[in-house]
């Protein structure tokens, strides 16, 4: 006898209808991010990926144009003053630009803002240790009154957020964490953590030329490249970021898909312990060794599928990019030689902590890679995996354990960088500059680094930022660089998005809605 | 009956104390626990407020009491990464998880409840040897692997549902076989082999011996008896579709309590990773509560005894 | 004790007469029910790992409506497996009927497909109360439901209304506050209530033939009394056939009209209940008469038979009870005995009575 | 009831001799997953950690631009995904053993001790396990990655940490049965030591029931393991493991599918191998419970 039971199929059946029916379109456009910023507070931010969501919401006194050109933005127009007064810097600001809660901006949020950024448990503080204080003449005027020159606030186009202070105030840190408001182009609507946001066109923003033209966003956080990809291609997002490098040509092949490759805000680099005194690295011929050892062509070529920029120290568009300087050519065998010069003839052993974060594609890979490369060479690596947070508690100084070898690891300006602050951080012996941490001590370097710091004229700095770069990649100082990674953003045709570079393609200013 | 709940309860009170040991032990492994619910900019201000806070300065024991009474409020600190409470974080959550679980529950059992049924009645039939095979398959291949063909096939090469997120039933049928694939085999077989047991006893040569059509005996009266192994099974797979979703929602980016807890591992966000597993020792010790209760109505022995 | 004695002690005072046709309950089926069955033949193999089991090996018999035929012989004789293959259920999926035929009122059973056996034979035309009250009823339905059960199957009510003929059923059967208990579970019954539930099942759509299998086995001897007298009652009452499987001779003589004698299979020995007890024709009815002790002694193994029984999946050549027989000949060896009718309306298979 | 033999088809006789047989396919795959555990680095092609970047997605032998010289082809680095294999299996063969054993003897041990002293001891031993088996496991690896080293020694601490009661309550329950039988009852009415009945009368009736579920769950472990590093929890590179190799793969699914194939493959039969030993053992170890 059979069981006549339909009941199970009946229900398949149902699923699969309902399946079918598939997501309908509005005009909103989903976008799907792979990563998510822990922070919507500009005062709090912590990480690069923070400025994910921030972009959206909130603007700074400066910004890049698509040509990599500084232009004002907030700020009507500013200045260096070195007078009786002191040395500062005079800002004066637009008129009649709101906030989304429909506060105009003034320039008491930006004393306010100060305020805040230059708080001891802001990760800020330290970019703003030259700053004094922010001295309010009127509602549109102020001045950042310095301590000392710094040359790193105009790359960070200022720095200021550009917060309504009132809101602030009123709801709290915590209020601000539900509900973002700034003068940015999208105003926020409702966020589900790890899931979406949802953010409309704010239709009071002062700037009509950089209007976005979608009327609202659903922005789906996908951080499983497969899964990303997938809902691109069901349909269910219209614009992906991060399309995985092994694809970008299938993408690029797809009919009715557009891409573009950005270059990403990061800098790659293998970090080698030039300090202990122990370390092998100490030996500038060692770490010559390591840079003739990668072959970091091939590594863009085959594991990221060109999805990289070789960089010799500086990418293209950082402020004292030198063309004239070129990598270290792979050579395998003056490697040896070089290592047998330096008193290592039959190589050297180290720890090689390879980090394995899924920010930066195929990161794992490339790091497996280079150990490997160098291991041929004789600087043979024993690989330690590294995960995001075990990275990071390495890396940190004065705290065990203590990064004994070689390490993956990158630093990240926006685009025009400026690697004044990066270099600070882990090229200066004790520099406390943003981002990675200090495995080297040269003191010409350390020098150099302070002054260029204490330096405000575009044009010295510029020069000076090329002769530091040229003794670094002479003593492969401060770590080796390898490439700036490319990001690969994806949409279907029928949206319109206009790719702006670095982090500002995130703002989605360019993104416009199907002309019907 | 209520004795035996009370009983019940106070065993799951014990297990959930003991998950909170192990977490507190864990905790203990790493050496410093400050340094892992600091951020990586932590000054040594902070580390030493932050011990104070949580007490580390007292003995152990001291330290465990504590930690028990903020836990028994749901307190296991403020995940650095959101700067939330982490048992908020998750609890809300929650919801998707259990949903998805439950999908998957429902996967499992609409694939084994026939397959085993059918497997007893027609022993060393095509379905039974079909269901054979399939189970040992099931043991042998990993849920996300099968989740990643299935995103691959079904969602992208055919486009017939949603590859991810949490949304309408359609998104929940790919996470759900993903998840319910494991659990498939087991219950197949227990059922199967609890129906034979069934089909062979008196009872049922006695509904045979009085003309009950073959097809009631089966699903009607058997069943219902084959059940009552079934539901312990389904207590215990509850503990590793809980597990499994915690994969599976890497998978297909569901935003439940799995996810959270990964990407609260990547970031040495311990606080969350704490309150995730106390949380997955709760929901599982109140299903496994729920199972036992629901042996009443399925077993009336159970609920007169 | 002598058998006579033995037997005077054993039979109720009053013997049981024939069946005479008595006030009946409104008829549930309409059709005239004369119940007469007749099995010739019949075998039933049992297909196994180690070799060809031939559970029943050749019966043949005759039962009336109203009359009550008592089967008797050890465990492993083939009186279980008779029964169910009355009923067309040979245990599966090792058994198989192979040979010979089952009538009721005529209409052939053997070979009817299943559904057909499944809608009008088993519990409507025939039914069987089990062995063990304690596992025939399913443990996770009420009483109630199970005894509505072949009611719904049979067409014979719908749901609730079958449940109403449920607990008539189980009044029939003397469940006390039957409405009531009909809501409890098989667990909360003692043995011999279940044993009483069993039976409301069996009788609840009137089968024209009743099998009764060792249903007072597992009972305490005064409860098997009680449940032996309802059963006659209840046959009484639906002018039922009644084949009742027992090892236990004493119960057989109380109850039945003829009994018929299975030894390896066969039917050694078919005579009235009276004439058999006086007088066994069959070496091994004589030796297993010999063997009874008293009432209620449930006796496996009945020492009075020499020997030990034989190998089911390896009988004997010949007579299967040679080995056994004390009056066993060369010829008892080489060939099967057929069966011949002997004085008076008993029948026989042994060489000593060709 | 016994076994019936119907008259059946051909295949279908075939298959049922084959049912009670000694499993070959499955006993050869496990003694090849040994094999390679024990002689990899000899009988690999190439080393499995070499790079060959220039070579790197070259499919598998049979397709269009496979090449003999990598038989399953090359993954995104090009290291040879055969010889990856092959050190995977040393892994895993490592991890489930090692793994499987000390959870085995944890489990018999503290089972044991339950199911003989009974009271007190059992109590404990059992609440224990209920306590064990209410965290799920796959959080607790969680929990455990995020302070432990990541690694094997951490991956095999988690298996054992989360299966020691399956052998632990298995074993309980059948000294709990065998303490009540005569020959322990006499040993003990004899005098003889608590060790020697343990030693003598209760590891080898318990030894068969542990040498089931040890060859069960060796594919279970290797599951456990997959799923650990799927997560990147589990064995860290450079050291090579099926889970890890799924892991890598998983970004290439859409590029280069053998990617993600072959160690799933290498994983199924494995995990199939050890289910198919486990049962043959079960049913010729201790026929009378085949249904268990």
């Amino acid at each position: 006898m059979k069981p006549r039971r339909v009941g199970p199929l009946v229900a398949a059946a149902v699923l699969l209808a309902l399946a079918a029916q598939g997501a309908e379109r509005t005009d909103e456009i989903v976008v799907a991010f792979g990563a998510e910023p822990q922070q919507v507070d500009p005062t709090r931010s912590s990480a690069g990926v923070d400025g994910y969501y921030m972009d959206l919401f909130y603007e700074n006194l400066l910004a890049v144009t698509p040509d990599f050109e500084r232009v004002n933005w907030l700020a009507e127009s500013w200045e260096v003053v070195d007078d009786a007064d002191g040395l500062r810097i005079a800002v004066k600001i637009r008129e009649g630009v709101t906030f989304h809660n429909g506060d105009e901006l003034t320039a008491h949020d930006y004393a306010y803002a100060f305020e805040r950024q230059s708080d001891p448990t802001s990760r800020t503080a330290g970019r703003l240790r030259h700053v004094d204080g922010v001295r309010v003449h009127d509602d549109y005027r102020f001045d950042m009154v310095l301590g000392s020159p710094d040359g790193s606030l105009e790359p960070l186009n200022l720095i200021l957020a550009t917060i309504p202070r009132k809101y602030y105030e009123e709801v709290g840190d915590d209020g601000v964490q539900v509900h973002p408001i700034g003068t940015g182009p999208w105003k926020f609507v409702s966020r589900k953590v790890r899931e979406e946001l949802v953010v409309e066109r704010f239709e009071d923003y002062w700037n009509r030329d950089a209007m976005p033209v979608a009327k609202r966003l659903r922005i789906k956080i996908i951080p499983e490249d497969t899964t990303r990809v997938a809902a691109f291609k069901t349909g269910a997002v219209d614009w992906i970021d991060a399309v995985p490098p092994a694809q970008v040509e299938e993408f690029e092949a797809t009919p009715g898909v557009r891409v573009a490759s950005l270059p990403a805000p990061n800098n790659l680099y293998v970090a080698l312990n030039a300090i202990d005194a122990g370390s092998p690295f100490r030996f500038p011929k060692v770490r010559q060794a390591a840079a003739h050892a990668v072959n970091v062509d091939d590594i863009v070529q085959y594991v990221l599928y060109g999805q990289g920029i070789r960089t010799a120290q500086l990418a293209p568009g950082t402020l004292g990019y030198d063309p004239a300087l070129k990598p270290y050519p792979y050579d395998p065998a003056r490697a040896r030689e070089l290592l047998a010069e330096a008193g290592y003839p039959a190589g050297v052993n180290v720890n090689c902590y390879n980090l394995t974060t899924p920010r930066e594609p195929y990161f794992k890979e490339v790091g497996e890679t280079i150990f490997a490369y160098l291991t041929e060479a004789g600087i043979r690596c024993r690989i330690v995996q590294l995960e995001y947070g075990a990275w990071i508690n390495l890396g940190r100084r004065d705290v065990r354990p203590h990064m004994d070898g070689i390490m993956s690891t990158m630093w990240g300006q926006g685009l025009p960088g400026d690697p004044t602050d990066a270099w600070s951080g882990h090229v200066h012996t004790t520099g406390d500059g943003w981002g990675s941490y200090s495995y080297e001590s040269t003191p010409q370097l350390d020098a150099m680094i302070e002054t260029l710091r204490t330096t405000m004229d575009l044009e010295t700095r510029t020069r000076l930022i090329e002769e530091i770069a040229r003794l670094k990649h002479e003593l492969v100082a401060g770590g080796l660089p390898t490439y700036r990674p490319m990001i690969t953003l994806a949409w279907r045709e029928g949206v319109d998005f206009d790719p702006w570079p670095a982090a500002f393609w995130r703002s989605m200013r360019g993104l416009r809605g199907a002309e019907p | 009956m209520s004795g035996y709940i009370a009983r019940r309860l106070l065993q799951g009170v014990v297990a959930i104390v003991g998950a909170l040991l192990i977490v507190f032990v864990a905790q203990r492994l790493s050496g410093d626990p400050v340094a892992l619910m600091l951020p990586m900019d932590a000054t040594e201000e902070d580390f030493a407020a932050m011990r104070q806070a949580l007490g580390l300065d007292r003995p152990l024991p001291a330290q465990f009491v504590v930690f028990i009474a903020n836990a028994v409020q749901g307190d296991f600190g403020d995940s650095y990464q959101w700067q939330a409470p982490a048992m908020a974080l998750l609890l809300e959550r929650l919801p998707a998880t259990l949903e998805l679980a439950l999908a998957g529950l429902v996967f499992a059992l609409l694939l084994a409840v026939p397959l085993g049924v059918i497997s007893a009645v027609h022993r060393g039939g095509v379905v039974d040897r079909v269901a054979k095979i399939f189970a040992m398959l099931g043991q042998a291949v990993p849920g996300f692997w099968i989740g990643l063909l299935l995103i691959l096939f079904i969602a992208v090469e055919l486009q017939w549902l949603p590859a991810f997120g949490r949304g309408g039933l359609a998104n929940l049928v790919l996470p759900a076989i993903a998840l319910g694939w494991y659990p498939v085999a087991a219950m197949t077989r227990t059922l199967r082999s609890s129906m034979l047991d069934i089909l062979d006893s008196d009872y049922v040569r006695m509904e045979r011996a009085i003309g009950l059509p073959e097809r009631w005996i089966v699903w009607r009266f058997a069943l219902r008896n084959a059940f009552v192994p079934l539901v312990t099974m389904i207590g215990v797979y509850f503990a590793n579709m809980l597990g499994g979703a915690f994969v599976i929602e890497v998978v297909f980016a569901w935003p439940g309590v799995g996810r959270a807890v990964v990407d609260a591992v990547f970031a040495r966000d311990f606080p969350v990773v704490q309150a995730g597993v106390v949380l997955a020792a709760v929901v599982f010790v109140v299903v496994n509560l729920i199972v036992d209760l629901s042996y009443g109505f399925i077993d009336p022995r159970i609920r007169h005894g | 004790m002598s058998a006579a004695k033995l037997l005077a002690w054993l039979r109720p005072s009053k013997r049981r007469e024939r069946p005479t046709a008595r006030e009946m309950q409104p008829d549930r089926v309409a059709e005239p029910r004369t119940g007469r069955l007749e099995v010739r033949d019949l075998k039933t193999h049992l297909f196994l790992k180690r070799g060809v089991l031939k559970a029943v090996d050749g019966v043949s018999f005759d039962l009336a409506a109203r009359e009550t035929l008592g089967l008797i012989g050890e465990s492993g004789s083939g009186k279980t497996m008779t029964g169910l293959s009355l009923l067309g259920l040979p245990p599966k999926p090792a058994g198989r009927i192979v040979e010979g035929s089952v009538k009721l009122d005529g209409r052939e059973l053997v070979g009817l497909p299943e559904d057909v056996l499944v809608d009008e034979v088993r519990g409507r035309q025939i039914a069987m109360i089990s062995q063990d009250p304690m596992t025939s009823l399913n443990p996770v339905f009420t009483v109630g439901a199970q005894v509505a059960a072949p009611i719904r199957a049979h067409g014979l009510a719908q749901a609730s209304a079958a449940l109403g003929m449920a607990v008539d059923e189980l009044d029939r059967v003397r469940v006390p506050s039957a409405r009531e208990r009909a809501r409890d579970f098989p667990h909360q019954f003692s043995g011999g209530m279940r044993q009483r539930v069993v039976a409301a099942m069996a009788i609840a759509c009137r089968p024209r033939l009743l099998i009764a299998d060792e249903p007072t086995s597992a009972l305490d001897v005064t409860i098997q009394v009680q449940f032996m007298d309802l059963i006659e009652r209840l046959q009484d009452e639906t002018d039922a056939a009644l084949l009742f499987i027992t090892h236990d001779l004493g119960v057989a003589a109380s109850l039945c009209h003829r009994i018929a004698v299975m030894y390896a299979g066969r039917i050694v020995e078919l005579a009235d209940a009276t004439e058999l007890y006086a007088a066994p024709k069959h070496p091994y009815s004589q030796g297993l008469l010999a063997s009874v002790p008293k009432l209620g002694r449930r006796g496996e193994r009945l020492t009075a038979i020499p020997g030990n029984p034989p190998n089911p999946l390896d009988l004997p050549s010949g007579c299967a009870f040679h080995p056994c027989c004390p009056h066993a000949t060369e010829q008892c060896r080489r060939e099967a005995p057929p069966t011949v009718a002997v004085d008076g309306s008993g029948e026989v298979a042994c060489w000593l009575h060709v | 009831m016994a076994e019936a033999v119907l008259p059946r088809p051909l295949l279908g006789r075939l298959l049922r001799a084959r049912e009670g047989g000694f499993p070959y396919i499955a006993a050869t795959v496990l003694a090849l997953v040994l094999v390679c555990a024990l002689l990899g680095p000899w009988i690999s092609p190439h080393d499995a950690g070499r790079i060959a970047l220039s070579e790197a997605m070259t499919p598998p032998a049979w397709l269009e631009g496979g090449s003999m010289s990598h038989v399953l082809g090359t993954d995104n680095l090009g290291r040879d995904i055969l010889s990856r294999i092959i050190a995977g299996a040393r892994v895993s063969a490592n991890v489930a053993l090692y793994a499987i054993v000390l959870s085995g003897f944890i489990g018999a041990v503290l089972g044991m001790a339950a199911g003989y002293f009974g009271g007190v001891v059992d109590a404990l031993i059992s609440r224990l396990i209920d306590v064990q088996m209410s965290v799920p496991s796959i959080p607790l690896a969680m929990l455990f990655a995020a302070v432990l080293p990541p690694g094997e020694a951490m991956v095999i601490f988690i298996i054992v940490l989360s299966y020691w009661t399956w052998y632990a309550r298995l074993v309980r329950g059948e000294v709990l049965s065998l303490r009540e039988r005569d020959f322990v009852k006499l040993a003990k009415v004899a005098g003889v030591g608590t060790p020697t009945v343990f030693y003598r009368h209760l590891a080898p009736n318990v030894l068969n029931m542990l040498l089931v579920l040890a060859t069960l769950q060796f594919g279970s472990v290797i599951v456990f393991e997959a799923g650990l590093s799927f997560l990147g929890l589990g064995i860290q590179p450079p050291n090579v493991s099926w889970g890890g190799m799924l892991a890598d793969g998983r970004n290439f699914i859409e590029v280069a599918w053998w990617l993600i194939t072959m160690p799933g493959l290498a994983i199924m039969a494995a995990c199939l191998a050890s289910n198919l030993l486990g049962d043959w053992l079960r049913d010729t170890l201790d026929p009378v419970r085949r249904q268990l």
